[in-house]
C-alpha cells in the first residue's frame, strides 16, 4: 500500500524546541528519499572563542552556550578544568554543585512536560491557551519550575548562568537558614508533583518502538548525574576521557572498533537512557513514579522519554533534600576557592537534562586554554531522532498528512532536543 | 549624674532584654566588613568594630524609600511609617554621630522631611568611642570628629572588662533604666585618657584640618589642576557618596505594579559623581566632565555645608577612600589645597 | 483598549533570556492579562507576522540573518533588543577576535566552508533599535519594568550608572576586598549588582558606560595585580565590539 | 499678599490632586494647560515660582508660573514636550486630574519692582514665566514706570502667547520686540539672536530693573548686553534652570554652591549669582 504514496512534509523553525531547526521528509512513490532534523541554528564558535581564554573563564563562557542547560555547562566546565589542574573540590562544594545540577533537571523536564511537551497531547499550540482553560495546570508547573529557580537563586545566584560556581569552589556560600528555607518549600511542594504524576497518567503517550543503543553516566555511589564513567546498555563502561569512543564514530573515527560499534547504529542519550540504565539506583518515589506510570526497563518507545523525566524530577526532588538534609546537618564552612593554573588536559562528563555533556579541555602551565571540545547530547542523538523519524513515517503512512507531521513533531519534541547548544553538531554531519 | 559603668557581659545582657520593646540594630561582621543590621540575637552584635560598608544614615532614610503610594481611585497617600518599636541604634562612631548631627539639620531645616524626622526621632543612638583608629584610611581626628559624641542618647567607652556609661538625653536614660551600672572612679577616666594619648598617635596624620582655612582655599581653587588629575582618576562610579555618611542626594522615581493603577513613587540614593546627576532637557549639564564633579563633592563636604550650617561636610570616617577603587583620598585632596593656600599667604 | 501584541524573536544566542522571560513564575500570568504574546518560539508554536513590540533576541552572524531582521522590524512598532547578545553582541563577540576563517577552521576542520559566518553584530548595526534591554542573562524584573512601562506608553528606563552604585546601595563588600578584579566601576548598572552581590566579578555584561574612564580603569585593574593580558580578558568578555575598548587597544 | 498657608511637612512630597480645565496647543511643542486648584491645599502663587506636575507612575516635572497671580486659584502652564513626564502632561484631557505640589521657590521679588522701569528679556520657553510676570504688570500697569519687553525664538513657530504678543505690542504703554533667529516667508519682524534688540533699548539706570529669564547659553551673551547699561546687579534679575526631583531643597540636584536653586531661587539677583560660580 505504501509503495504508491509521495509524501513532502517541511517544518520549518520547529517550536518549542531550544534552537532552530526544520524537519523535512520526501517520500517519492513509497521510498522515503529524505528524512532530516536539520540544523538551521547559526554555529557560535565556542571553541574558538574559549582557546586563548584562562580556564577559569570557561564555566562563566560555556554556560552562555544554553540558557536552558547552563549549570549543565558550567558543571561541566568546572570539571574538566579542575581535572586538568588536578584539584579535587571539597566534599561541601560538590554538595552544592549536585544540588544546583538537580535543581536544573528540575527546571528543565518540568519546563519541558508542562510547556514543550504538554500542549501537544492536549492538542493546543502552546501553554499559553492553557493559561485560560487549565489555568491551576500551568499554575502548578510555574510553581514547580520557581520552586528549581529559586534553588539556583539560593545556591548560584540564578539559574540561567549561575554566578557563584567557579573553578575551586564558590565565591558565596549559602546560609544554613536559606539551605533550611529551600528544604522547607520544596517538601511542601511535593503534593504538587504527586499532582504532575497523575495529569501525565492520563496523557496517552503514542506507542512506538525502536531498540537501540543507550548511553549514560554510571556510578557505584549514586544514580550518576555530576559523575560516572560512561556506560552503554550493551554492556560497554568506559572512562570519561575516551569519549570520543562513543561520540565521534559516525565522520571522523574509521577505526575497526568504531566500525564494530557501528554495526549497532545510532544510540540514545537523555532520560529514557539513564533511567534505563541505572533504575535501580533511583529514589523510592521516583521508582513509584516509574510503577504508576507503567514504566518498565527497558523500554524503547522514545515518546516514553517524557515519563523518564518525569521519573528523574521525582529523584531529583528527593534527592535535592536528602543533599540539603546532609548540609544543614553538617553545616556550611567559609572556603575561598583559590585554584592556581597548571599545564594539564581534563574532560568533564556530566549528566544534563538531555544525556551526556562532555567538555575537553588543554590548559597550559599559565592556565591558557589551547584545546577546546564540547559535544552536546543533542548532537549526539540527532542520528538517533532521524532513525526514529525514518521508522515512524513508515508506520503512521496511512494517517493524514497533518497527523504525520504532528507525530513526528511530538517524536523530536520527545528528545528536548536542544539545538541552541548544538555547537558542535557537525560531529554527526548529515545535512 | 555621676559617671557610670557597666560590665560588658551585662551590657550584652541589658541588650538582649530591650529586645522585647526595641528593634535593635548594629554591627554584624559579612565575610570581611562590617553592616549595620537589626539584630534578634545580641552574639551577632559586634560593638568593636570597624566603620561600616554604608552609614548608619540608611536606618533614618532607607536607600529606597516610599514617599507616596497611588491607588487605583487616582488618589495618592502617604505610607506609614511603623513607629509602634523604637529603635535602638548601638554602636555608632563619633564620625557618625556627627554625621547624623548633620544630616538631622539638612532634613528638620524647614520645610523638614517627614520621613526622616519620624525615624529620626524614633530612634535611641548609642554611640561609642573608638579606642583605636578603625584602619589606616580613617581620618576623623583630622576632622575634628573623634570622640565627638554628637547626636548620640547614651554615649560608651569600652575598657578591658566594662563600658563607661554616659547618658546624653531622656531617651538614654529611659533606655538605660534597669542595667547593672556601678559607680565609675578616677582610674577609669584616666584609663581613657591614657589610651587616648596613645591611639591618637596611631593615625595616619597628626594634623589637624583647619576647617574654616579650607572652605577659604577651595573659595580660591576652583581652577586647581587638581581637578583635572582627579578626573583622570575618578571612575564616576558613586561609591564615594553611597557610602558617605553625609551624603543625602537622591533620585525619585516611579514604580507601578502589574496593575499599572496602583504603586509607588520612591526615592532612592543618588550620587553628584554620575554624569546625570545634573543634566536637564536639552542635553544642557551643569556639571558634565568628572573635574566639576570632583570639585562640587570636595567642595560641598569642606565649603558649601561649612558656608551655609557651619557643619564640616566630611566626618573623616574613611569610607570613600576605603572603598573608591581609584583609591581617591580627601584628606590628600584638603593638604593639597591647604598647601597652595599657605603657599600664597 | 486592545492588548498589545508581543512577539519574540532569536538569533545567534543560549535563548537564556527569553527563559528569563518564562522564569517570571510569579507575574506570567498576569503579564498574559495585559498582553498578547502571538510569537515565541521557544515556548509555542502558534506564530503571527502581526505584531507591535518585538524582542529580539541573539546577534547577528551571518548575511540570510539580515532579510530576517529588517522584515521584523517592518512589522514591529517597537523594536527592543533583549539581551547582551542583541545589545552590544555579548559573549558571542569573542569570536571577532579571529577571522571567519580561523574560527571555521577551529571549530569544524575540513567542513569549515559548509558554512557561512561573518563578524558577530549586536542588532542595531543591522536596524533601529528602539530600546534596549541589557544582560545576559536579561534581568526578569527589569524585563517586567520595561512591559509596564511600554504598557503606559512611556520611555521605559535605560540605565546610564555604574554597577558600583547598586552594587554599595546592596551593601556588598567589594570583590576586590576579597582578592578579586571587578569591572563594575565601569560598566552600565540595572542588574542590582548581582554577580558582586554573589561574590563574584561584574564582567561588563550590560557593556561599558559611553563616558566610562578607561585610562583609569586599566591603572585600577593594574594596580590589583593584573598582568595586560588579565586586562584585555577583562575587556572583552562581553564587550569585545564596544568601541571604546577598541580604541583602548588601537596602538597609540 | 494673602496670607500664606503654610505646606504641612506629612505632605511635603504628596500631589494634591487638581481638576485639569483646559488644554490647548500653542506650538508644535508647547501646549498650555489650565488647572484649577484648591484653595485649601494650595497658596496662591508668584511670577517666577514653579509647581511641581506629577501623573502616577510616570513622575514629576517641575513647571513655571504662567498665569499672573490675579488668576488664582485658576492656573497656567506651559509644557514644553521634551521626554516623559512632558509628553504626558501633552495627552492630558480635559475632566482628567493631574498631581500638583507647590508653589515652590522663591518668585520675581514684585515688590521691589514697583514703580520702577522694566527691561524684560525672554529666551525661547523663558516667555513662560515671563508671562505671567507681563501679565500682573499689565493688570497693575500703574504701578511701573516705563516697561520694555525683548522676545527672542529660534523661528517664528516657536512665538509662544501670538495673540497676546499682539495685544502687548498695540497697547502703547509696552515696549516690545520680538526676534527670531531664522525668519520664515511670513516674518516681517526683525531677525537675529535676541541681543541684537538691544540696540532699541535706552534705560535710565536710576530707576530701571531688568528680568531675564532665557536657555543658559542666552544668558551669556544678554548679560553682555546688560553689562554695558551699567545697571546695578541687584536690580537684575534672572530664573534658573537646574535638575530638580524634590523642589523642596532635600534632593542635591539642584544645589550650586550653598543654595539649592529650588528654595532659594530659581530667581536670583546678578548680585548674588556673582558670588555663585558655576550659576551661569
Ligand atoms: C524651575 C524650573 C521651571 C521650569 N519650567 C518649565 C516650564 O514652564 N515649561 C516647560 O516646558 N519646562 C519647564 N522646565 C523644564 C522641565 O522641568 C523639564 O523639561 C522636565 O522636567 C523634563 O521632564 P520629562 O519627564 O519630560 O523629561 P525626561 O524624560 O525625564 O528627560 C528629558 C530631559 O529632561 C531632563 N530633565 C529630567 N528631569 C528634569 C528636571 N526635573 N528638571 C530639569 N530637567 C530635567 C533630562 O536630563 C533629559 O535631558 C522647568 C524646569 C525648572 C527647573
Ligand atoms: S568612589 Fe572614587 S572612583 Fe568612584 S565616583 Fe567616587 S571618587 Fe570616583
Ligand atoms: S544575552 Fe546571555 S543569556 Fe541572553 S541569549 Fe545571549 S548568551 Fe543567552
Ligand atoms: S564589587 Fe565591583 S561593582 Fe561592587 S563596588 Fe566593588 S568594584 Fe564596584
Amino acid at each position: 500500500m505504501s509503495d504508491t504514496i509521495d509524501l513532502n512534509i517541511r517544518i520549518d523553525h520547529l517550536t518549542r524546541v531550544e534552537g532552530h531547526g526544520n524537519i523535512v521528509v520526501d517520500m517519492e512513490a513509497g521510498e522515503l528519499t529524505q528524512c532530516k532534523l536539520e540544523i538551521v541554528e547559526a554555529p557560535r564558535f565556542f571553541e574558538a572563542m574559549l582557546e586563548g581564554r584562562l580556564f577559569t573563564e570557561a564555566p562563566h563562557i560555556t554556560c552562555r552556550i544554553c540558557g536552558i542547560c547552563s549549570v549543565g555547562h558550567t558543571t561541566a566546565a568546572l570539571r574538566a578544568a579542575e581535572t586538568a589542574i588536578g584539584f579535587s573540590p571539597s566534599r561541601q562544594t560538590v554538595q552544592l554543585r549536585k544540588a544546583m545540577l538537580h535543581a536544573e533537571f528540575i527546571q528543565s523536564h518540568i519546563l519541558h512536560l508542562y510547556f514543550l511537551a504538554a500542549p501537544d497531547f492536549l492538542g493546543v499550540g502552546s501553554v499559553i491557551p492553557l493559561a485560560e482553560t487549565h489555568k491551576d495546570v500551568v499554575k502548578r508547573a510555574l510553581r514547580l519550575k520557581k520552586l528549581a529557580n529559586d534553588a539556583c537563586a539560593v545556591i548560584g545566584g540564578r539559574h540561567v548562568h549561575p554566578i557563584s560556581l567557579v573553578v575551586g569552589g564558590f565565591t558565596k556560600l549559602p546560609t544554613v537558614e536559606e539551605l533550611q528555607g529551600l528544604r522547607d518549600t520544596i517538601v511542601a511542594a511535593l503534593p504538587d508533583v504527586v499532582e504532575t504524576v497523575a495529569l501525565f497518567k492520563t496523557l496517552e503517550i503514542p506507542h512506538f518502538l525502536r531498540k537501540t543503543e543507550y548511553i549514560s553516566l554510571k556510578s557505584d555511589e549514586e544514580y550518576a548525574l555530576y559523575e560516572g564513567d560512561i556506560y552503554s546498555s550493551y554492556g560497554v563502561m568506559l572512562p570519561p576521557r575516551r569519549y570520543r569512543h562513543v561520540t565521534n564514530e559516525h565522520v571522523l573515527d574509521h577505526s575497526t572498533a568504531k566500525r564494530t560499534r557501528t554495526a549497532f547504529g545510532t544510540f540514545m542519550v537523555g532520560a529514557l537512557a539513564r533511567v534505563n540504565n541505572n533504575f535501580d539506583q533511583l529514589s523510592e518515589g521516583a521508582k513509584a513514579v516509574a510503577d504508576e506510570l507503567g514504566f518498565k526497563t527497558p523500554c524503547f518507545n522514545p515518546f516514553m522519554n517524557n515519563v523518564a523525566q518525569l521519573i528523574e524530577t521525582r529523584h531529583c526532588i528527593d534527592d535535592l533534600v536528602a543533599i540539603l538534609d546532609d548540609l544543614i546537618a553538617t553545616g556550611i564552612v567559609d572556603e575561598i576557592p583559590d585554584p592556581q593554573p597548571k599545564a594539564g588536559r581534563g574532560v568533564g562528563a556530566v549528566e544534563v537534562p538531555r544525556g551526556i555533556l562532555y567538555h575537553d579541555y588543554e590548559i597550559d602551565a599559565e592556565g591558557i586554554l589551547t584545546q577546546v571540545n564540547c559535544i552536546i547530547p543533542t548532537g549526539q542523538n540527532l542520528s538517533n531522532i532521524e532513525a526514529d523519524m525514518r521508522e515512524l513515517v513508515h508506520e503512521v503512512i496511512d494517517e493524514p498528512k497533518d497527523q504525520i507531521a504532528l507525530k513526528l513533531e511530538m517524536l523530536v519534541r520527545a528528545y528536548d532536543p536542544c539545538i541552541s547548544c548544538s555547537t558542535h553538531i557537525l560531529d554527526v554531519e548529515f545535512v | 549624674m555621676p559617671a557610670s559603668k557597666i560590665s560588658k557581659d551585662d551590657l550584652k545582657r541589658h541588650l538582649s532584654e530591650k529586645l522585647t520593646d526595641y528593634t535593635l540594630v548594629g554591627p554584624v561582621k559579612s565575610r570581611l566588613a562590617y553592616k549595620f543590621d537589626v539584630i534578634s540575637n545580641v552574639d551577632r552584635l559586634e560593638i568593636e568594630y570597624t566603620t561600616t560598608v554604608l552609614p548608619p544614615k540608611k536606618q533614618f532614610m532607607p536607600t529606597v524609600e516610599p514617599l507616596i503610594r497611588f491607588q487605583g481611585d487616582g488618589t495618592a497617600q502617604l505610607p506609614l511609617i511603623p513607629t509602634d518599636r523604637p529603635v535602638a541604634l548601638v554602636a555608632l562612631h563619633s564620625c557618625d554621630l556627627i554625621a547624623t548631627d548633620l544630616i538631622d539639620t539638612i532634613f528638620a531645616t524647614a520645610p523638614g522631611d517627614p520621613y526622616y524626622k519620624t525615624r529620626r526621632e524614633n530612634a535611641v543612638i548609642l554611640g561609642v568611642r573608638c579606642m583605636e583608629p578603625c584602619d589606616t584610611h580613617a581620618f576623623c581626628n583630622a576632622m575634628g570628629t573623634l570622640d565627638q559624641k554628637g547626636g548620640a542618647d547614651i554615649f560608651l567607652t569600652p575598657l578591658d572588662h566594662h563600658f563607661l556609661v554616659e547618658p546624653l538625653s531622656k531617651k538614654g536614660e529611659t533606655f538605660l533604666a534597669g542595667a547593672a551600672l556601678s559607680h565609675s572612679g578616677d582610674e577609669d577616666a584616666q584609663a581613657v585618657g591614657r589610651i587616648a594619648n596613645e591611639r591618637d598617635k596611631q593615625f595616619r596624620s597628626q594634623e589637624k584640618v583647619d576647617l574654616k582655612a579650607l572652605s577659604d582655599a577651595m573659595t580660591t581653587s576652583r581652577d586647581h589642576e587638581i581637578w583635572d588629575e582627579l578626573a583622570g582618576e575618578c571612575l564616576a562610579c558613586g561609591t564615594c557618596n553611597i557610602t558617605c555618611p553625609t551624603c543625602y542626594c537622591f533620585d525619585m522615581c516611579d514604580k507601578m505594579e502589574l496593575s499599572l493603577v496602583d504603586g509607588e513613587r520612591r526615592r532612592s540614593w543618588d550620587s553628584c559623581q554620575l554624569r546625570e546627576f545634573a543634566e536637564v532637557a536639552g542635553g544642557e549639564n551643569f556639571r558634565g566632565t568628572r573635574a566639576d564633579r570632583q570639585r562640587h563633592r570636595f567642595f560641598r563636604k569642606g565649603k558649601y555645608l561649612f558656608d551655609r550650617y557651619d557643619l564640616t561636610g566630611c566626618v573623616g570616617c574613611g569610607r570613600c577612600v576605603r572603598q573608591c577603587v581609584a583609591d581617591i583620598d580627601p584628606l590628600e585632596v584638603y593638604q593639597r589645597l591647604l598647601e597652595r593656600r599657605s603657599a600664597r599667604v | 483598549m486592545a492588548k498589545p501584541r508581543i512577539a519574540f524573536f532569536d538569533f545567534a544566542c543560549c535563548e537564556g533570556c527569553q527563559l528569563q522571560v518564562i522564569n517570571l513564575e510569579a507575574e506570567l500570568l498576569d503579564v498574559l492579562d495585559h498582553v498578547d504574546i502571538v510569537t515565541f518560539r521557544e515556548a509555542m508554536s502558534e506564530k503571527s507576522d502581526d505584531y507591535d513590540i518585538a524582542f529580539i533576541e541573539g546577534s547577528i552572524t551571518r548575511a540570510s540573518d539580515i532579510p530576517r531582521l529588517e522584515k521584523i522590524r517592518e512589522n514591529a512598532t517597537v523594536l527592543i533588543a533583549l539581551g547582551a547578545c542583541a545589545t552590544i553582541a555579548g559573549v558571542n563577540a569573542l569570536k571577532n577576535r579571529r577571522t571567519p576563517q580561523e574560527n571555521l577552521r577551529i571549530v569544524y576542520g575540513d567542513d569549515g566552508d559548509k558554512f557561512e559566518t561573518f563578524p558577530v553584530r549586536p542588532i542595531d548595526q543591522v536596524v533601529e533599535v528602539d530600546y534596549y534591554l541589557h544582560g545576559c542573562p536579561i534581568d526578569k524584573n527589569e524585563f517586567l519594568e520595561m512591559v509596564k512601562a511600554l504598557l503606559m506608553g512611556t520611555a521605559p528606563k535605560q540605565w546610564t550608572s555604574a554597577v558600583c552604585v547598586e552594587c554599595k546601595l546592596r551593601e556588598n563588600e567589594c570583590v576586590y576586598d576579597l582578592g578579586r578584579l571587578c569591572m563594575g566601576p565601569i560598566s552600565r548598572g540595572g542588574c542590582d549588582a548581582i554577580c558582586p552581590a554573589y561574590g563574584n566579578s561584574c564582567e561588563a555584561c550590560r557593556g561599558i558606560l559611553p563616558d566610562a574612564n578607561i585610562p583609569s580603569m586599566v591603572e585600577v585593574l593594574k594596580a590589583h595585580g593584573a598582568s595586560e593580558a588579565e586586562i584585555e580578558r577583562r575587556f572583552t568578555n562581553f564587550t569585545a565590539i564596544d568601541k571604546l575598548v577598541q580604541e583602548m587597544e588601537q596602538p597609540q | 499678599m494673602s496670607e500664606s498657608i503654610t505646606i504641612p511637612e506629612q505632605t511635603l512630597y504628596l500631589p494634591i490632586p487638581t481638576p485639569v480645565t483646559a488644554v490647548r496647543m500653542l506650538t508644535k511643542t508647547e501646549c498650555l494647560i489650565t488647572v484649577e486648584l484648591d484653595p485649601d491645599r494650595i497658596e496662591p502663587y508668584r511670577p517666577g515660582q514653579f509647581f511641581m506636575l506629577s501623573l502616577p507612575g510616570i513622575g514629576e516635572a517641575p513647571i513655571s508660573v504662567c498665569s499672573p497671580p490675579e488668576a488664582y486659584p485658576r492656573l497656567q502652564l506651559c509644557v514644553r514636550r521634551v521626554g516623559k513626564v512632558t509628553a504626558h502632561l501633552h495627552q492630558l484631557a480635559v475632566g482628567s486630574t493631574i498631581g500638583i505640589r507647590g508653589p515652590m521657590g522663591n518668585g520675581v521679588p514684585l515688590e521691589q519692582l514697583k514703580g520702577q522701569d522694566l527691561l524684560i528679556a525672554a529666551g525661547g520657553l523663558g516667555m513662560v514665566p515671563l508671562h505671567a510676570l507681563i501679565n500682573h504688570i499689565v493688570k497693575n500697569r500703574a504701578d511701573y514706570g516705563t516697561v520694555t519687553v525683548l522676545y527672542g525664538a529660534k523661528e517664528p513657530g516657536e512665538l509662544l502667547f501670538r495673540d497676546e504678543l499682539l495685544q502687548w505690542g498695540s497697547r502703547g504703554d509696552l515696549n516690545l520686540h520680538i526676534a527670531v533667529n531664522i525668519a520664515d516667508e511670513d516674518w516681517m519682524g526683525h531677525v537675529g539672536m535676541i541681543t541684537t534688540l538691544f540696540q532699541y533699548v535706552s534705560v535710565d539706570v536710576a530707576k530701571t530693573a531688568a528680568v531675564i529669564v532665557g536657555p543658559p547659553v542666552m544668558y551669556h551673551f544678554v548679560m553682555q548686553e546688560i553689562r554695558k547699561l551699567n545697571l546695578p546687579p541687584e536690580r537684575i534679575f534672572l530664573s534658573l534652570e537646574r535638575r530638580m526631583k524634590c523642589g523642596v531643597g532635600k534632593c542635591g540636584h539642584c544645589q550650586i554652591n550653598e543654595i539649592t536653586v529650588c528654595q532659594d531661587g530659581p530667581v536670583f539677583s546678578y548680585d548674588q549669582l556673582k558670588t555663585l560660580p558655576e550659576a551661569i
